[in-house]
């Protein structure tokens, strides 16, 4: 679906993979005015806390991560002069060196699009309501919150 | 007149309980309804002393001390490890 | 070609275009520690200094290109603790919306990847020897090189 | 023994040149470069009036009293446009 002015904003929770170049295109389309693109794509990785992973389950609180990702993107619009955002949150069962989130961000300004790709991923670190069930050799495991995680979005006050 | 309460993620695994639903004339606030789950038994006593638990009301987080009323959506929660 | 931990850094000059996915996906290969992966993408806008614009031509010093990267990328080795490293610059002739650059990042931690990949853009403009042609309703242009770009590099510095 | 010098981009244009050969006996820094091509005639010396131009040594960026040698290779640039 194709992106308009009017709708400048991609959320997507979703169990399915993405791919960067057709995100990338989509924020781009019919979008000559802004040059820049910065996007963060985060990754499963295969040790955490020093236990070998072997997957991650992801379970999210429907309704309210839609509202806090448009809440998070709102702010973000507020502080730097971006043009089009997308932020795609993978759910379910993922393996190892699986995409799980996408955060893109378009503007005229490279710094802005920077900024506002990193502000929006610091903030739905710590609002949005995702949580991350590691399969490790020693079974399953929730996630334990990070408190560094609450300090980085805690930096964008000051 | 109820308020539906949900559970998440390891929350919900520890009380083997997604959603339950309260009336709405007994709690005022968040504290209330945390207290009045914490009284079910001794289970529930032990996993909502757990301080770091978070709360939403109808999609949006809030303190303890937020005031809730019937048809509410009232959402706890262990701290969000998305991303 | 794939990334080994020995050939951690790709630059590559190309007239051809690239997929963001192919770039990240390489940056990735065989490398499940790093979970975050920063891009920074260029594209051609269809504006600049008021007047409209139909495309590009991008000339380079050939040899000096790859030397000024290579130095950019080693001084945010040194910075950041980061994975590996991709920079693709595009030459020769393009139009409205094509990309133009890629910077791409990977760290352990999300910080140090969003400033990697910010600082190699801000040298990469300032230091790299690429220089612009503008094709405008007014004829062909040589781009000025923006001040601001300047005063964006010697940021890093303080 | 000689310097090879290269010109990029608009002084390219404007030289309507882009590789010329210089004595090495004859220089000793990138400065005294630029002042010899300077001298080949007026339209050389007006665009080499232009203070912005960028020059490197062996694809090293330097400044004017960078010295030079044999088979050096010396370039001069407007302030480079990429990204």
């Amino acid at each position: 679906m194709p992106l308009t002015h009017s709708t400048a904003v991609k959320i997507s929770i979703q169990n399915q993979d993405f791919n960067l170049q057709d995100e990338v295109n989509l924020l781009e389309q019919d979008n000559a005015v802004d040059g820049a693109v910065v996007t963060f794509t985060g990754r499963v990785r295969n040790k955490n806390a020093g236990l070998t992973v072997s997957g991650l389950y992801l379970e999210h609180y429907a309704g309210m991560t839609e509202k806090s990702l448009e809440k998070i993107i709102i702010q973000a619009q507020k502080r730097w002069q971006i043009g089009r955002v997308a932020v795609i949150h993978r759910i379910g069962q993922l393996v190892i060196g699986e995409q799980i989130v996408f955060v893109g961000v378009t503007s005229m300004h490279r710094q802005d699009a920077f900024a506002a790709a990193e502000f929006i991923m610091d903030y739905l670190k710590v609002q949005a309501p995702f949580w991350k069930k590691e399969l490790t050799e020693q079974g399953e495991k929730w996630l334990e919150a990070k408190q560094s995680d609450s300090k980085q979005a805690q930096q964008w006050d000051s | 007149m109820t308020i539906k309460v949900v559970f998440f993620a390891a929350l919900r695994e520890q009380l083997d309980c997604s959603e339950i639903s309260i009336a709405a004339n007994e709690v005022q606030t968040v504290a209330d309804i945390k207290t009045k789950l914490a009284h079910k038994n001794e289970h529930w006593q032990q996993v909502f002393s757990n301080g770091a638990l978070l709360s939403a009301i109808n999609h949006d987080m809030v303190t303890s001390d937020n005031r809730v009323k019937a048809d509410d959506e009232v959402a706890f929660f262990p701290p969000v490890t998305g991303g």
